[in-house]
């Protein structure tokens, strides 16, 4: 039954105005203890996880600056005039960040929700095929809804927006004093998070059809082509840019209609190219966001359409220096276009194509195609008759008018030593100029501080010209949810450990050197049997860097949820599956109850999903709060240097016996345990330093001693590789001798023995005294204490 | 006297008197301390020299925590004795904690030298112990090619080709060191 | 027809669970253009806005830190690695602190709502008396809503948390980049912020009976105490801190049910304690914010219940220190203390009084009370014999050992020059130290730089002792919303401009000059038949100066809403009242159509409704979202000199003429007008000069010559009186000669012809030339071309 | 050579370069100033000199905005000459305008003298010249006892018990403006 009105006979004068209709409950799981849980109902676990993983502070500022009684010099852990200590300051910074990430998420979600129910429905089933029950885990976990039709997530969201305006509320000044108390509601806001991508990402893939296990879908997804030379200039090209599909759904429903397919090219930055794909795989996706400025500088686009987040905040300003106009379509980011939404778009089409005005808003997403579609097909042959990309003489003129003056590189984020590759440029060496343009993230800060003009972004690019348009990947569109089935062949071996982990790449393009550290860190961990999940502008940059026989990761690896694989699941708020994933090991490989019980899961995937994520390029506050709700959910993070800047880590100390302390489920008894995981979020420097980090943070108490073995082997043998020697802390992680590498057995046997002074049966090749904790295969670890099943007598 | 941070939107706050210091000032610091800790980084390995002079300050019997991959280059040069590995982070918040025992056992430092380390992780840690090790007090000094105004003392930048200039530095800083 | 289950006869598989219930839907008004607006809905409106009071801005910080790509320097408007340039960067920090303030706000209203709905049920009636039938006249004007119960705001909330998210949504990276459009969006967030006030407030008054128009209330609400001085210590004192009064009404509560109203004093700072006197008008007011710290530091209370915002962060530090137990009633201000909510009380209350604990969480507002009262009985005797405050002795030694090193000085938000006045005490004259304890804000950054650890803060007190112990004022309870009936009575006489304006006084007590500001413009503004209505911590400063016969504003002027009266309106959300008087002048008086017609309403009051916001002391982010609220709904608003670290004011530009165009309704005519009002937000340095031009922004295009000839006598009086000669822009806002005041009419005219070369009939005393627009008293001021009634031929 | 900020955490950034001048070096700039403004606020009415001060300096041709309720000194000594009553946020917001016509209709300004203005106000206001007044470049100098990094040139902080230094910095730097 419908929403609607409904006359009663009998009741003539009475009118039932029908809200929510609830089809007869059928109790699909007991309602767990927590749903829909407020900011104090998991602060518990918070507070277990906050006293393993002390939240660690590095000030990115000594001041606040937040009302007028500031600024307010925090320095020396000082309080403000409104009583602040800098540690709970900075725990504020981060609710604030994760507080934008996750409205960011929330915001879209909603807006995205409004679309595709005026579009497809409230009734739009959400039917993610046959290898897919568990459709929503995190909101079935979190909320307690079963969602069967798109609409029902409007519930959801209404929980989400509530709980976010209470956690924004603490943000004022005079209201939260601790730190630790902060940190638990990041966690929360963290939590929220996840829960908004999965709404976000289920309700796009249930209206459009987005990969998910339908035939075509899942591993057997179609490879799209990534780089910027992938795009066929020779054609009118539209460029979409951001994270909310429906306007370039649009474009592409219209470019098939009119069978426009091969005469105009759809190509995307960041997420928008990835969900785009996913439509409609004749897409491109031409880079991530860090590559997002030189796109535009080189003038590719005939028309840029812009949705939400992550677009160049003065996209007009650029794309006017190519002649490019752009078609914002989103309330978040206006630009101060002018609303044509409801106009007739061949004149809009007109005003666009005669540059009368830069760019237009077009609110409604079904009237963005049309007026995008016309505008790069009028447009594309006046601006091919312009000159966009910089010649020689000019690139020769730019490169000796540099004079080494070093403000550019003050200004870099990433240090980089501009003005010596100019100087080599000018004595015709291009060749350190063009390497920096991997090391570039494309910021245009250093254009700005040079005082003779010199547009450096666009004379790296030059530099580095051949190379771009030889930028061509390939990449697996953006599958989606993990299927069930997937996760019944690989529950076991995950939590046992014999599949030493689940790698999940992240986030943003912020790095220090380059692209290729996330083509690095996909190998090394697929080709060593781990399962690779990857997701936003990382899965993108993976896809640029090719092995000795020009070959990608997506091309070498398989794409199934299995050891070895690397999987594209997709955009952003697609990072919400890998979540599901971990949830539903829990659920359907361990029949832990799901529904309302995070606590309970959380806990379960802290022991025994030795799932770590890395958001090595981290730049975002959408990153803080996807690391957040992962860390919630008891999943680890590593982010790379610059990701110190978000203020906190949760750092472990394994060198505090009292924290690593573990309990029983089967009868109470408490152990004290290995530091596995040793960390919930670290920074490392390098992704030499990173690659065993990440291996070290897949160990889970948990671990049979097979597990631990192949997890040992891969720990040592990366530390080995990148950092020359045996990792200090690897006996921590030892219980008995099987926990060892088999092939090095004896040898570690020996140094556990001389180094650290264990005692060994020799003959038998077994330990008689030194772990930590004696190995129980049958050991059920869990930090809450009413799981015990049966207390100790 | 400061300087410009090498980031140079990299200013913290008033209490950032990061100063500019010379190498004998900077190793005057390190002689005199209680217990000094040499904190390298993965820019060491950009040169044999770098690592020399973390070794030589080394074998002056001040340990050194390996952060980054940098123990790669000791164990290549076939110096490990007072080499610890270590992740920055996880260096940073030992530090930040008074009773924390030390990578040897013995205690926290009260002087920690950065060197080597990429500009802005290191930034962030030396606000860290800037902003938490004040009981008691814990000096960072920075002898990397950067100003670091979290620092209690740092050099100016060097551009690269000043590179001699600042590994002449380097020199002073080692030869001054007593202990 | 509650929620619930509904078996339909004949369809006995089917159970309808029915959600919102509508009663049959009465057409009360017809809805207007604009119901639940969007982001983009009133854009137009607020450029129009943006495009007379241009955003000006004056950064704070040139760096933004908000994403790892940071910090930028984005000093001389540069861009950052994002693209966003400083202006823009400042529309951002703008909408952020007005989100947070919204948040508060919502934040609070929804928690609110929880509580009273637990106790009260939904269906507890909105009633305000027989004089006030526009119940909520913000929600009726912005969702179309009209609220019969408590329960039917959920959904004006589920609006407003909606909005919230996607406005919040366009802060990260990467969205918004034009500065119009970041204040277009924090002008939305403003209006949300006045309607979550209007929610808070009105179910607070509903489900508690807080003075309404029912008999006792309105202009006949008692009067309370106020000023530290009148708390008997000699009884168990309870202080309650915050701005939500369900915990402090369960203390009222316990203390009448159990006959100890006498027995314990119950005692308030801010909003809180506005809203406990309005439900139980034996409590005590004892200060607003800026005397929180020394309020604590006395030691006068037994226990300490806060519950949220404005509280000090380190309360729980603070309390510590005098012995005070503290209990934390809110989830947005946890302290890190641990959740007692469902102890027995009894145990509760042994641990504190015994000092176990620094404190507890008790989150269930009804068992506050029973711990509160038994806490502060049980352990007042041993309190009373401990010393807290300062003796003779220590007080020089602490001025002795001051060196006037000048560090406080330097750290003090107000650069109070302590370190002098610290030398005159130690010769033995306290007087200027004395005189800086209205001067301080009570922030405590001096002490925390104090190298010698002078408790400087409590040194000030301790000479002011005397003057403290005497502070005892008079306010009128907060009388919430203002009848219609009173409107009905000065509706004509506001917009005709015979009241001169209604004056808001509002915000928070962030003064560069002391409490005695906020008497002065109170009093100077009712003295001269101006209406003064007062909120939040302004209310409470203003009752604590007197006149030489020893009355407070409170008691010499009277309490209705007209000529004259000063109005103590309640708490923050209180101001809500006020929109809701101006919009209540457009309805009411001028029978302007109300529901969903925010736009139209808006325009109403910019051009006709000469109200003006005094936020003399504003500090927090609930101020910036408050102000930003009355100027989107046409109310112009005047800060203190610390509101310019708001970073952005509204401001006028008189030279400029177009700038200044404005319609004639009945036939569309455009005119260039007087700068009516001049600006929506602006700074002034001195009270002395906020008092002229306070005055100014009372002028309103549609004044008739009697009400402008009243408003120009005030202004010259008011600039002649504080600035000593005549303003340079009088004769801007002359039409005719009859605008002039009338006592000074030959003079005025005189000038104008000498000083401006207007031609003057001096014979008909007339002005022939020089006005730059005709009188006409039927003239129709708007600025929306849509209300143009019938076009010119 | 930089300071610190009267108030303490008053650090807006890397462009801060906010100096501290001699009496001599700001007259100079003044001196050679198209179109120079002297700002006073409510300060000026401490004491007579400060508003002798700003008399002496209008005196010599440069007009003045009298900001806050300063007026009423000027008012009260008879010297309105070329003194304009304007709000500080009002004025500044012209300044900002590069097509505006100025107080007296002949045109913006190239350099503003603050004096007299509370502290923090005027900080706000120097922060917006100076981030937003840089086509063409319009520079603001502080004739105030305090260290203002906002302003292109500033003196340091004096104290209550200095100030007759300061008064005699004011003069040096009213008998060195020629114009
Ligand atoms: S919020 Fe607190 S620390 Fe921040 S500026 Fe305001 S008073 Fe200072
Ligand atoms: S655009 Fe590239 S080179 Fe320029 S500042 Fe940014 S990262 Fe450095
Ligand atoms: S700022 Fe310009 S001139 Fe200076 S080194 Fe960089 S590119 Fe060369
Ligand atoms: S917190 Fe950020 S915006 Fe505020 S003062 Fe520091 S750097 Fe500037
Ligand atoms: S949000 Fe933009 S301006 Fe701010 S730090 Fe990030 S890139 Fe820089
Ligand atoms: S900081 Fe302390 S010693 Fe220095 S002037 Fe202030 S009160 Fe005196
Ligand atoms: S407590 Fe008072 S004197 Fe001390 S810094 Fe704050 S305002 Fe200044
Ligand atoms: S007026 Fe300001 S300080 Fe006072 S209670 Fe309200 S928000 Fe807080």
């Amino acid at each position: 039954m419908a929403k609607g009105i409904l006359d009663v006979a009998g009741l003539e004068n009475v009118r039932i105005f029908i809200g929510e209709v609830a089809e007869e409950e059928e109790e699909w799981e007991p309602m767990g203890p927590h749903p829909k849980p407020g900011i104090t109902t998991l602060r518990n676990w918070d507070f277990k996880l906050l006293q393993r993983y002390k939240p660690f502070y590095a000030p990115f500022c000594d001041m606040c600056c937040l009302c007028t009684y500031g600024k307010c010099d925090l320095s020396g852990n000082k309080k403000g005039a409104c009583g602040i200590r800098m540690d709970a300051q900075q725990g504020r910074i981060v609710l604030l960040a994760c507080l934008i990430g996750c409205t960011a998420h929330a915001g879209h979600a909603r807006h995205l929700l409004h679309d595709l129910i005026r579009k497809f429905g409230r009734d739009a089933p959400i039917d993610f095929g046959p290898e897919i029950a568990v459709e929503a885990p995190l909101t079935r976990l979190i909320t307690g809804i079963r969602p069967k039709t798109i609409g029902d997530m409007e519930e959801v969201l209404d929980y989400i927006e509530e709980q976010i305006v209470q956690l924004s509320d603490a943000l004022h000044t005079g209201q939260e004093g601790s730190f630790l108390d902060f940190e638990s509601k990041a966690l929360h806001m963290g939590m929220l998070d996840s829960l908004a991508k999965e709404v976000a990402d289920i309700i796009q893939i249930a209206a459009y059809k987005l990969p998910s296990s339908h035939p075509g879908g899942g591993p057997d997804v179609p490879l799209v082509e990534v780089g910027l030379g992938t795009v066929d200039t020779s054609k009118p090209v539209i460029l979409v840019i951001g994270h909310n599909v429906p306007p370039a759904a649009d474009i592409a429903d219209y470019l098939m209609e009119h069978g426009l397919e091969d005469a105009v090219e759809l190509a995307g930055i960041c997420c928008t190219a990835h969900d785009t794909t996913r439509y409609y795989p004749k897409a491109k996706i031409v880079c991530a966001l860090g590559r997002q400025l030189r796109a535009i500088r080189l003038g590719i686009a005939d028309v840029i359409v812009v949705d939400e987040q992550c677009i160049r905040a003065d996209i007009v300003e650029l794309a006017q220096k190519t002649f490019t106009p752009v078609i914002a379509t989103n309330d978040k980011a206006l630009h101060g276009l002018e609303d044509r939404t409801y106009d007739e778009p061949d004149k809009v089409v007109k005003d666009l194509v005669e540059g009368k005005v830069p760019g237009v808003l077009i609110l409604d997403p079904e009237r963005v195609g049309e007026v995008a579609v016309k505008t790069a097909m009028q447009i594309a042959p006046k601006r091919r008759a312009m000159k966009i990309i910089m010649d020689d003489e000019e690139f020769q003129r730019w490169v000796r008018l540099c004079y080494q003056c070093g403000n550019c590189t003050l200004a870099c984020p990433n240090g980089l030593r501009i003005g010596s590759a100019m100087a080599k440029a000018a004595t015709g060496d291009t060749k350190p100029l063009a390497e920096l343009f991997d090391l570039c993230v494309g910021c245009g800060r250093c254009e700005q501080v040079c005082k003779r003009h010199i547009p450096i972004v666009d004379v790296i690019t030059k530099a580095a010209y051949p190379y771009v348009r030889q930028e061509r990947g390939k990449a697996r569109v953006g599958r989606g949810p993990v299927w069930d089935t997937e996760i019944r062949d690989v529950g076991a071996p995950i939590v046992l450990g014999t599949i030493p982990g689940v790698i999940a790449i992240i986030g943003c393009g912020n790095y220090p050197n380059g692209t290729r550290d996330a083509y690095l860190i996909t190998k090394e961990f697929a080709d060593r049997n781990y399962i690779v999940v990857l997701t936003g502008c990382m899965a993108i940059d993976a896809a640029l860097w090719k092995d000795e026989e020009g070959r990608g990761v997506y091309e070498t690896h398989h794409g199934r949820f299995d050891a070895g694989g690397v999987i594209n699941i997709g955009s952003c708020v697609s990072n919400a599956h890998i979540h599901g994933a971990c949830i539903k090991i829990a659920s359907i490989y361990a029949r832990r109850n799901l529904r309302g019980n995070y606590e309970e899961i959380a806990d379960y995937i802290l022991n025994r999903v030795g799932a770590c994520g890395v958001a090595w390029g981290a730049m975002s506050q959408k990153a803080a709060s996807i690391a957040t709700g992962f860390n919630r959910l008891g999943v680890p993070a590593v982010v790379g240097p610059h990701g110190t800047k978000y203020r906190r880590a949760y750092l472990g100390r394994p060198d505090i016996e009292d924290d690593w302390k573990i309990i029983d489920a089967r009868d109470g008894t408490e152990y004290r345990f290995e530091p596995a995981p040793q960390h919930l979020l670290v920074a490392c420097e390098t992704v030499e330093e990173a690659l065993p980090m990440i291996a070290k943070l897949c160990f889970r108490p948990s671990d049979t001693d097979r597990g631990r073995s192949i997890k040992l082997t891969h720990y040592i043998d990366l530390h080995e590789k990148y950092l020359g020697c045996l990792p200090p802390d690897w006996h921590l992680f030892v219980r008995t001798a099987t926990d060892l590498p088999i092939a090095r057995r004896e040898e570690l046997l020996k140094r556990l023995e001389d180094e650290h002074g264990w005692k060994i049966d020799w003959e038998r090749k077994r330990i008689l005294e030194g772990p930590m904790r004696p190995y129980d295969p049958s050991f059920d670890p869990t930090n809450l204490p009413r799981l015990i099943r049966k207390k100790k007598e | 006297m400061a300087c410009e941070p090498f980031d140079i939107a990299n200013v913290p706050g008033p209490a950032a008197l990061g100063v500019v210091a010379t190498p004998e000032a900077m190793a005057s610091v390190v002689s005199s301390a209680r217990r000094p800790l040499l904190v390298v980084g993965s820019e060491i390995l950009r040169d044999d020299f770098y690592l020399d002079v973390a070794i030589e300050i080394g074998r002056k019997g001040i340990p050194i925590a390996a952060t980054g991959h940098s123990i790669k280059g000791f164990v290549q040069k076939g110096y490990t004795d007072n080499v610890h590995i270590i992740n920055l982070h996880e260096l940073t918040n030992c530090l930040r904690d008074p009773e924390w025992r030390g990578l040897d056992g013995g205690g926290s430092y009260d002087v920690v030298i950065f060197f080597g380390i990429l500009y802005y992780y290191a930034s962030q840690m030396l606000s860290c112990i800037r902003n938490f090790c004040v009981r008691p007090l814990m000096r960072a000094i920075s002898i990397d090619r950067y100003f670091h105004p979290n620092a209690a003392m740092s050099f100016p930048n060097f551009r690269p080709k000043d590179e001699d200039k600042y590994k002449e530095m380097l020199k002073k800083f080692v030869e001054n060191i007593r202990r």
